[in-house]
């Protein structure tokens, strides 16, 4: 029980500090000190806590230009987060990325990418060398439904299977690829089986449980470390609350229904898994975690610009 | 009075308008149906021609890019929209290795006609995949035409053009020219391939500008001209075939020349207009420069975004300097950012 | 039993007519007549023979380097493929193309590609169109077991699918890839469940049998032409007898047993169809096809070689 | 006695002793395994390192690249190997989109140290699909390095170095040059990049030729030293970074230069060194022109190839008729075929 309220706390922590700081985003935006695109992770936190929480510093975790949840659930470093959006020489790509292309090695983020499908491959390649220095970590890739179109999924997924590499697939089906349904790409809404056909066990999570999530990652990904297990693939129904770009919403475009995204908010973890606190624990969690945001963005606001020089430096690694 | 139109609704309704006169044209692509509709350029397409001839497909740049070469040995005219440059590097395969070589390798019995639209990206943080302009890429290999159309009508004439030629076509757009305003004539027109156009006459100084880079020379040409500076400003339009005639003749008269690319340098267009002109032996009384993208992925913060792309500041400052070397000068206040009208006559 | 006899002799003349035109070119091959890369399809012919016969010239077949049997099969002219190979002008490509790159519009051979699952898309568009414009023809797509690793195999099922277009993709899983075996490419023999999981009704043909492959494939065919039937795959199971490339055999190499391709010799179909017909029929068929096969060998000898004038020729149609 | 190897030994040997010095190279590919052995330069790697280092692969050039950065972003030695250089163009999402920006997008957090041999084709009819040499395409992109090593010391050398470098490095090896011999010293060694190679010394005109076109340009040279004339050889074995230096000193001599591409001419590496030296102002004295693939698919006949290459009597009479224009020269009888082969010092 006790373990249990703190793995809760863990929960809590992680869910209401990716939340509140793409709220802190959604807020600064219209002041354009964010001068770069923005895909908000706001409804889907879930999927990334849930996973990471079974991961190791040492694991290694790859995704997409919507990756401000997965670097900071995978323990990316906020202040450096901030600093990278507001395009500082701080930031954790020093300017040179933006939101779209964060990586901490230190925490194990290897890297997001703004073309749809890249890091899958390239998760699978670091798999397969954690498998050839026979070490017991694993890799992990999340993207969207959107990446499930293109060849490198399928050229990932046959290699992981072939190799047996120790590498979990975490498809994040939102539905959509900006405004195209899932179904307008796809001839049936089966992602599942499709993995399996490669040759790989496929879990597919509905509901949107942090917990349900954790469950299954956890336990897949245990199987892998200990060599019992190699490629998994995980597909987590969740929602977008936000427009698939910038800080607004995007009912009045037409493509989707309010009510869609209305029952997502209904069944929203942050507020649930608060519930399973106590109010007391709560209150110092959400005071750790306002300060910690509220630093993380002076810190950006006051860190310098790259300069000129910066330019051309790190185009080649010596 | 004159008919002015943006380019991206010169665009518009160049697709539209052939789409109605040729009932063989289909346009598809992620996000042509959408409520953005490509930036507005596929606006009511979909309502008026159908969804069989107007379409979103999946992520699969070099699929869809082969589905549109069978499409064309088919008998249709197929228009294939992608929102980045970047995501031709997915297909480069049905590109190079099959559109340009169809026509060719099977000894002239099949053809595939089709159109490649695709745009580049540029500032608010776009970013190293999002701002990619790798036009020059193309212009290595045979088989394939190349245009990036600067003007609306350009932009119109240039797409009719595209779709009623019989090859592969790449059409490419720059983001930040869809607001650019000028002369559109409301009937179907082509402008033919291969010819240059000057959007500013002068004698002092010869400024090619590829794609916007043509607009930030337009943009240099009025700062230059409060110095008594007279720059000819040179939109080469096609990039292949390429109007090396209309360049050489203007560099040999002002007898200096830079070239702006809209991308790197390396091996792109500037060194190819040199190359030519070196060959013919023009460069022995014409000074030359290139112009273009820092050698180095596109950073995503301002300060450095700034430095990475060549503006119309910076061009006039290196006109200035080739035309009095030596002489420090640099537009005085702001620049010249408003919008540039085209006017006609084309 | 009239109409059986008659489809059985078109069957013999087909795969003999292509069995002894590729021997022709095994013995041709080392007076360096033939300056290109040449792979045989000796052994594998009753793919292309049964599914063609379920053809009309209308409708259109893609293939790869190894397309003599399919260009065969589907009507293209011999004379033009003979000529082709030797690189003369009035070859199919005009001595351009070569062994690789045989196209015949006017029967609907519409390419071949060097690139292994380059023309698989392109028969889906092609198929869209035909859909597009009600015609009721269909699209056959054929290819190897290499193919099927590669992204477009991926992206061109999933879009054939979803649009539901009359195309058939014949994989003729001969179970190498020049020397790598199906299974040390993919994770399990399992082909027919990767394409049915896109949502395709998927046939494998074990056997070897053109009779088989006949019936399945005009069975499918016909209900696509009525427009009850979008893209189906077909996996016909078959066995390269020669070497990946060039005219001799391979088994020195050790990468797969004389065992393997006895077995397929043993039913191949060439004795067996003759051994379905009259002596005297045979003879005849027999001796039409070879007297083709002599002049279609002797107009490649005897037509010149293109000429400088034609490097840049048909570089673009006007 | 000097030690003598082929070009391919050379590469194989590079390959094995460097995967026994560095337990983080692994070599894959599709055939890296087969009884061929990539032409023999993979011979005996699987037997001594082992499946797990050395693999055959599906066919997947875009997944296997992006594999191949992840495998370098945790740690190893990728080296990637395609039989066709026109594979790469299924590859260059991951070659450009990734490789090229993986250092320099994150900020310099993360690198991916990488080799991708590929292998140029030529004759015997491979045709349009089977004979491309892209590297202009490569050229342009920052963030990469290319080298196309001609001698087997160089090939050696710099396959030690390609593997030791911590950037994407694109190898590319021609096809004739396999049976090329030279002197191969048999301890490990690196040759840096950015260094041209003089192969010939002469004073008359510069030829510099890229991969297989240098060795042409070698045989040019003895067919011009048979009526005097003394052609300087210069191989630019990397080509980015290139080295402009030894190029452009060399053609300043000689007041000569031609440039034989191994590749289309538009926006080749020809383009790029007349361009850099027309900005230079070199080209003032200096007359130049640039050789290579015409533009145009490759015919697979030999008739037409024979046209669309250049080759040792092309370019020599192509250097005759800069000298001595309008006087007609042709190589007499038989055109140098023999293997030339290397000698140091290097
Ligand atoms: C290869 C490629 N094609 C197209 C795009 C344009 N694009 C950017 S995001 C996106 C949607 C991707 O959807 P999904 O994978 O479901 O992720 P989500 O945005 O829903 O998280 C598209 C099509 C791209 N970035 N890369
Ligand atoms: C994209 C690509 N990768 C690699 C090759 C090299 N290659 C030529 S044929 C071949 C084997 C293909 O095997 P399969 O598809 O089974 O056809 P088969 O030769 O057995 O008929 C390979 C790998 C190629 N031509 N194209
Ligand atoms: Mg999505
Ligand atoms: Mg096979």
């Amino acid at each position: 029980m006790e373990k249990e309220s703190r793995l809760i706390e863990i929960f809590y922590r992680s869910l209401y500090r990716i939340r509140r700081v793409e709220e802190e985003i959604v807020a600064v935006y219209p002041t354009d000190k964010i001068k770069s695109p923005v895909h908000l992770s706001i409804g889907q936190e879930f999927v990334s806590v849930g996973v990471c929480e079974a991961l190791r510093p040492s694991d290694a975790v790859f995704g997409t230009y919507r990756g401000h949840a997965l670097y900071l659930a995978k323990g990316g470093d906020l202040r450096k987060m901030i600093a990278e959006l507001y395009g500082k020489q701080t930031g954790c790509a020093k300017g040179k990325g933006g939101s779209m292309h964060l990586a901490d090695a230190a925490h194990g983020v290897m890297g997001t990418s703004a073309i749809v499908g890249t890091t899958i491959p390239v998760s699978v390649g670091y798999a397969y060398a954690l498998k050839l220095k026979r070490a017991d970590s694993v890799a992990v890739c999340f993207f969207g439904d959107g990446a499930v179109d293109e060849g490198n999924f399928h050229e990932s997924l046959n290699f992981a299977a072939l190799k047996n590499t120790p590498v979990l697939f975490v498809c994040e089906n939102n539905f959509y690829a900006i405004h195209s349904h899932h179904l307008t790409r796809h001839h049936s809404d089966n992602l599942c089986e499709r993995a399996r056909a490669y040759g790989m066990p496929a879990v597919r999570i509905e509901g949107g449980d942090v917990f349900k999530v954790y469950d299954v990652a956890r336990d897949h990904i245990e199987r892998m470390r200990r060599g019992e297990s190699g490629p998994v693939f995980l597909e987590v129904i969740t929602c977008r609350w936000k427009e698939h770009v910038g800080p607004g919403e995007d009912f009045h475009l037409g493509y989707r229904e309010e009510q869609e995204v209305a029952c997502w908010i209904k069944g929203d973890q942050v507020p649930r898994v608060r519930g399973m606190l106590d109010e007391q624990i709560c209150r110092i969690i959400e005071n750790e975690v306002e300060q910690e945001i509220s630093k993380a963005f002076r810190f950006a606001e006051e860190s310098r610009f790259p300069e000129a020089a910066e330019l051309y430096k790190d185009l080649y690694k010596e | 009075m004159e008919r002015t139109l943006s380019y991206s609704e010169a665009l518009r309704e160049a697709l539209e308008q052939e789409m109605a006169a040729d009932p063989t044209v289909v346009l598809f692509g992620l996000g042509v149906d959408d409520p953005k509709a490509i930036l507005g350029t596929t606006k009511g397409l979909l309502e008026r021609f159908g969804q069989e001839r107007v379409f979103d497909t999946p992520l699969a740049e070099d699929g869809m890019t082969g589905a549109a070469i069978g499409m064309a040995l088919a008998g249709l005219r197929p228009v294939h929209v992608h929102i980045r440059m970047d995501f031709l590097l997915l297909a480069m395969n049905q590109i190079i290795n099959m559109a340009a070589k169809m026509h060719y390798m099977f000894g002239g019995d099949l053809y595939a006609p089709l159109v490649i639209r695709s745009m580049i990206g540029k500032s608010w943080g776009q970013g190293p995949q999002h701002s990619q302009s790798i036009y020059p890429l193309f212009m290595n290999v045979p088989g394939l035409k190349i245009v990036a159309p600067t003007t609306p009508y350009d932009a119109k004439g240039c797409m009719v053009q595209a779709i009623r030629d019989n090859n592969p076509v790449l059409y490419i757009e720059h983001r930040h020219l869809y607001y650019q305003k000028g002369y559109v004539p409301d009937h179907l027109y082509t402008v033919p391939f291969g010819k240059a156009r000057v959007l500013n006459p002068g004698d002092d100084i010869t400024l090619v500008g590829v794609s916007q880079m043509a607009v930030e020379c337009l943009r240099a040409a009025r700062h230059l001209e409060e110095i008594g500076i007279k720059a000819e400003v040179i939109d080469p339009v096609s990039l292949y075939p390429l109007d090396i005639e209309t360049i050489s003749a203007s560099a040999v008269r002002t007898g200096h020349l830079i070239i702006v690319d809209n991308s790197w340098m390396t091996c792109g267009a500037g060194s190819e207009i040199l190359a030519v002109l070196a060959e013919r032996g023009l460069l022995k009384k014409i000074d030359v420069r290139r112009m273009g993208f820092a050698h180095t992925a596109c950073p995503t913060t301002p300060t450095l975004e700034a430095h990475f792309y060549p503006d119309a500041g910076k061009i006039a400052v290196s006109a200035h300097d080739m035309l009095s070397p030596g002489k420090r000068w640099s537009p005085a206040g702001e620049l010249h950012r408003e919008e540039v009208e085209f006017k006609g006559p084309f």
